[in-house]
């Protein structure tokens, strides 16, 4: 519930910081198929309100460790913003502006993702087939399992 | 949701719309935000949609998970045979200048292509998503 | 300017939500704030949108519109019912 | 203004953790899942951070702009979110069937049931 | 269309070949077709593989630009020896096991769902040839989450309940350690603006100092480790391989860790350069003690184990801290171990992981327990099993015993005898869990109201031997092995082949 | 002249939405239980809603994205109410009372 939330709320957070279609994206994904997979998986397993997270401390320690590496690692990231940055100066000031001439979109994350980055969309593509084979293999064939169970009894 | 007149018929109303809605998301993804991946989850939403205020054996009706199979196939072929499209007329591996006489026009032809296979797979995909979570365990309890 | 008068209250009213949705205490109370919480979302897109000059940003705002009806709808449909499968069966017939 | 910018990556980097430690301490299933959307999305957010340009506006051209958002991370974050979605949807569907499986979707449950077949 | 208008685009046929047959295998209902069309497939990738790997031996690297854009630009494809050598490993062992495959899968799969996992299989297969092919530090995540995915798939479909939970755990880990590596890329875009991995290496070497650097390869490091089941990393593995089914266990022990030291090698040698990772940061005294950990644990475990597949995954953790070990002596020897490594023992772990299928097949049991007297009903299964578990010990004659022999080589050049002496240890502790095993077979006499069993059909005992085969094989004659991962070396330390 | 017009009202619109958008957030924050919650954010969110995109409109003009701001209104006052009644009618459904008024919606399934 509160993670729909959550996920507008990035969303918002990527409208703010011009990635367009990432909010788009985010907006459908988040707010919409995961919260209703969720929800569903939950009227499923009726774990509605469980007991808390337990609190343990070697998690902690983990998350504190790498936390602090990534802070430290940002200390040498160009600040946000910064139109000088590496990032901005190699690859990407050709695709703003060589993509109306080579490919004639104006919208230019389509046309690096769709062409000079197609073949990481057809990755894209793959691995939502993947997962729709998986969930398939698993959720259809309901018959299927009893027997499993059976035979998974049987050998131990 | 049988009490709930009001939204059965603001929903009917609605659902429609979405679709087309997916539609110019999928096609206008070249000026404005969009493409085939938001155009196929705003479609599939939309069936989505339909499948939770009706019924889930209404929405199997409408579009069954049999038809649907074949079309989240159909995506990725698409996209692939677009690639491939691209090697039999000479170019690279999803190279899509080659596809008509001017690049650019060829660029648009192969965007146009890949967009619609991402969307079809997608739009189908997240509908089985649906169909295979909300259809679990249902035989079981009649 | 007057952009950013807009915004502002929108920021404000969605704080205030923000406050409904973790404090409850029903479960229709924090649906109800998320809800609200999405229209001002896409309020607040459509009034930056035009703060920042792209009116054409307006495409997210209608997505968000229509996901936070669908998801409200789901949410709603799973704590009446507690799946999505049957209809008019009620969580207790289980 | 210098390090003003970086706060933006604090700000992402205490979410990802927070996203991170409930993956390794929530002891349901489902939150774990949760857990590991809030991780990604936040690693999402820094990409994001990276391709943001001050007083930039969106990567789709027009003739009123023209300082851009570098599209890149765009890209990347785009055909990640697609994974994520992927991941958790498989992972939803093997937490569906642990649950038949095993009647519980507690780590705890579990692990006592798996020890009684050994 | 000429033949020779084909041969420019076998890089990106290697892995678009699969990733289009999935779709379509997706689309069979019946089972037989699927693993009939799973198989030609995978053939045929295997032949490209081949090819690639000829072109490469006689003509130096390949460079495939997809979409036709250049480099930096668009995303390259990029094949000299060093891949080519893994992509032949991946697609012969998957060809191998898919033959194997049908009659197991038949045995403990429902048909309802074979041809989906056929599918799974071959998107498995495409994302660990994508990752091995490709010089793009993105399209690696992407087709790293392709072959994770499916085999997360790949392991729940196991015949035990327990392979849910096993494959829920490994989802979990992986995913954080693919988010890990994602964010070590993104660290890695924002100091260069590029995700080429050739040209990240020259536009990293020009910054090394920087803390966002160190960070990313910390990140890196532990992504891949987890990818690689590097000790202490390794916990998602057991579990995974043991109610994963049988085929499933052979082509993922054979072929999925393979793949992630391959990605390890080539991030720290070519992107992030061989003297910054360990000169600069002296990376191998951090990865020296895990490897020996890992080699002297993973044994001891295994010896405690009584599932049999339990065992050889522990085992697994063990040869895995050889790779690591070869690694960390940044020597030409050690690398040509650790590459021989990596070829001998997916023969190995194959082989062994076929035999157990096959005895699985005929009892129904995975316990050690279980397997008294099969050395005599189910002699050439046993025969098969206790050859590729001699070459695991690295008994003379044996592939085992050629990568050991690098290691100890590399170790004594690099005046390290200690390490040899725990390679030798290793050996030793190896011939424990083994014999373990093989007393039960051969030395027990079986209680006479056990069911009796029969020799396990053809169709498994054909891949099986074939792998075995294979084992003594590049043991006696090894310049084809050893002449290929040396040159693959040579081109990791920066020399030409 | 028409400009100046233009901007007051759009202002005023503006100005007059914002109010009501805190409004219905301190509403739903402050009121006692949720039914009346409920009308603070289904009516005065509507009302908000219409104006801020009206004033938004009014500056846009007859353009392209003063037709989408349309199509937004229209569909968040289909959408809006229809949720918020779905709303209300679950919520008595499952047994929610109004704490005012004597239980009448009861269960009844």
């Amino acid at each position: 519930m509160l993670f729909s939330a959550f996920s507008l709320l990035s969303a918002g957070l990527f409208v703010a910081l011009d990635a367009v279609d990432v909010a788009f994206t985010e907006a459908a994904v988040g707010a919409g198929i995961s919260t209703i997979l969720a929800l569903a998986t939950l009227a499923l397993t009726g774990a509605r309100q469980e007991a808390g997270t337990h609190h343990k401390v070697a998690p902690l320690i983990v998350v504190i460790i790498t936390g602090s590496v990534l802070i430290y690692a940002s200390i040498d990231i160009p600040p946000v913003g910064d139109s000088q940055a590496p990032s901005h100066l190699h690859v990407a000031p050709r695709y703003l502006n060589q993509s109306m001439k080579e490919v004639g979109i104006p919208n230019v994350v389509t046309s690096v993702l769709a062409s000079y980055r197609g073949y990481d969309t057809l990755g894209e593509v793959t691995v939502i087939l993947t997962a729709g084979i998986g969930v398939l293999a698993l959720l259809g064939g309901r018959r299927r399992k009893k027997e499993r169970t059976k035979s998974g009894d049987k050998e131990e | 949701m049988e009490h709930h007149h009001i939204l059965r018929t603001i929903t009917k109303l609605l659902i429609p719309i979405i679709l087309l809605f997916a539609l110019y998301v999928q096609f206008h993804g070249d000026f404005g935000p969009g493409g085939g991946f938001q155009a196929g989850v705003i479609f599939g939403s939309g069936i989505i949609l339909y499948g939770i205020v009706f019924g889930l054996d209404k929405a199997m009706a409408v579009i069954p998970p049999s038809v649907l199979r074949v079309l989240a196939a159909l995506g990725v072929l698409l996209y692939g045979g677009v690639g491939l499209t691209g090697i039999f007329l000479g170019g690279q591996f999803l190279d899509y200048s080659v596809l008509a006489a001017e690049p650019t026009k060829g660029q648009h032809l192969g965007i146009l292509l890949i967009e619609l296979g991402v969307g079809t797979t997608v739009a189908a995909i997240m509908i089985l998503l649906f169909f295979a979570f909300a259809g679990f365990n249902r035989e079981e309890r009649g | 300017m007057m952009f950013v008068a807009g915004m502002i209250a929108i920021l404000i009213a969605m704080t205030l939500i923000l406050v409904r949705a973790f404090l409850g205490p029903t479960v229709f109370d924090r649906i109800l704030a998320v809800n609200s919480f999405g229209t001002k979302t896409v309020l607040f897109i459509a009034v930056y949108g035009f703060l920042t000059g792209r009116p054409e940003f307006l495409d997210i705002a209608l997505v968000y519109a229509l996901i936070n009806f669908i998801g409200t709808i789901a949410v709603l449909r799973f704590f009446e019912y507690g799946d999505f499968t049957s209809l008019g069966q009620k969580r207790e017939d289980r | 203004m210098s390090n003003l910018g970086l706060y933006n990556y604090w700000i992402v980097i205490t979410l990802m953790m927070i996203g991170f430690y409930t993956v390794m301490a929530s002891h349901n299933l489902v939150k774990t899942l949760i857990g590991l959307n809030i991780f990604q999305t936040s690693v999402f957010m820094l990409y994001i951070s990276f391709g943001k340009i001050a007083n930039g506006t969106a990567p789709i051209l027009s003739e009123s702009h023209t300082l851009y958002a570098n599209p890149l991370p765009h890209v990347l974050i785009l055909t990640a979110i697609v994974v994520g979605v992927a991941t958790t949807a498989l992972g939803l569907a093997l937490v569906v069937r642990i649950k038949d499986a095993f009647g519980a979707v507690d780590e705890e449950t579990i692990t006592l049931e798996e020890e009684k077949e050994e | 269309m000429t033949l020779l208008g084909i041969d420019n685009h076998l890089p990106a046929l290697q892995v678009v070949i699969p990733l289009m047959g999935a779709p379509l295998c997706f689309l069979l209902r019946r089972p037989v077709l699927a693993w009939g069309f799973s198989v030609a497939i995978s053939s045929a990738t295997l032949i490209i593989a081949f090819l690639l790997l000829q072109t490469t031996l006689q003509t130096g690297p390949l460079s495939y630009a997809l979409g036709g854009w250049a480099a930096p630009w668009g995303i390259e494809y990029r094949v000299d020896t060093l891949n080519g050598y893994i992509l032949l490993l991946v697609t012969a062992i998957s060809t191998l096991s898919l033959l194997y495959a049908r009659t197991s899968f038949e045995h403990e799969i429902n048909s309802a769902q074979l041809p989906l996992l056929y599918a799974g299989w071959l998107l498995c297969l495409t994302g660990f040839l994508g990752m091995t092919i490709t010089g793009d530090a993105f399209n690696v995540f992407v087709f790293l989450e392709i072959s994770s995915l499916s085999s997360y798939l790949l392991i729940s479909l196991g015949p035990d309940r327990r392979s849910l939970t096993a494959a829920f755990r490994y989802l979990v880990i992986g995913t954080i350690g693919a988010t890990f590596i994602l964010i070590a890329i993104g660290l890695f875009y924002s100091m260069t603006g590029t995700l080429n991995m050739a040209d990240l290496a020259i536009l990293l070497s020009k910054n090394t100092e920087s803390r966002t650097f160190h960070a990313a390869i910390g990140f890196l490091l532990i992504g891949l480790a987890i990818k690689a089941a590097i000790f202490p990393l390794h916990l998602w593995l057991p579990n995974a391989y043991t109610w994963a089914p049988s085929a499933v266990s052979v082509f993922l022990a054979a072929t999925a860790t393979k793949v992630a030291i391959y990605l390890l090698l080539r991030f720290l040698f070519t992107v992030i350069g061989a003297e910054h990772s360990f000169n600069l940061f002296t990376l191998n005294q951090a990865l020296l003690p895990l490897g020996v950990l890992a080699v002297l644990i993973g044994s001891v475990v295994a010896i405690y184990q009584d599932n049999i597949k339990k065992l050889l995954a522990y085992s697994s953790v063990a040869q895995i801290g050889y790779m690591v070990l070869g690694i960390t002596l940044v020597s030409l020897s050690g690398l040509t171990a650790t590459l021989l490594h990596l070829f001998n023992h997916a023969l190995m772990k194959g082989a062994l992981f076929m035999a157990v299928g096959a005895i699985f097949y005929r009892t129904g049991s995975l316990r050690i327990a279980d397997l008294t007297g099969l050395g005599r009903t189910m002699p050439l299964t046993m025969a098969a099993f206790l050859i590729s578990g001699l070459s695991l010990i690295g008994l003379p004659l044996t592939v085992g015993f050629v990568s050991k022999w690098y290691l100890v080589v590399g170790a004594v050049e690099a005046n390290q005898m200690w390490l040899a002496i725990i390679i030798l240890l290793g050996s030793l502790l190896a011939i424990i869990y083994f014999w373990k095993v093989i007393e039960i077979a051969y030395f027990h006499h079986k209680s006479s109201e056990a069911p009796v069993v029969n020799e396990a059909p053809l169709s498994l005992l054909i891949p099986t031997w074939i792998l075995v085969g294979a084992n003594i094989y590049f043991g006696i004659d090894t310049r084809l092995t050893a002449g290929v991962a040396e040159k693959a070396a040579l081109l990791l330390l920066g020399g030409t082949p | 002249m028409v400009q100046w017009l233009v901007d007051l009202l759009s202002w005023a619109a503006l100005l007059g939405g914002a109010l009501f958008l805190v409004g219905s957030g301190i509403g739903l924050l402050r009121f006692p239980d949720f039914y009346t919650r409920l009308h603070a954010a289904g009516l005065a969110d509507t009302l908000g809603t219409a104006l801020t995109l009206l004033g938004l409109g009014l500056q846009a003009g007859f353009t392209q994205p003063s037709v989408k701001l349309a199509m937004i209104l229209i569909f968040i006052w289909l959408t809006s109410p229809t949720s918020t009644h779905a709303l209300a009618k679950s919520a008595l459904h499952s047994g929610l009372k109004p704490s005012s008024t004597p239980s009448s919606g009861g269960k009844s399934s």
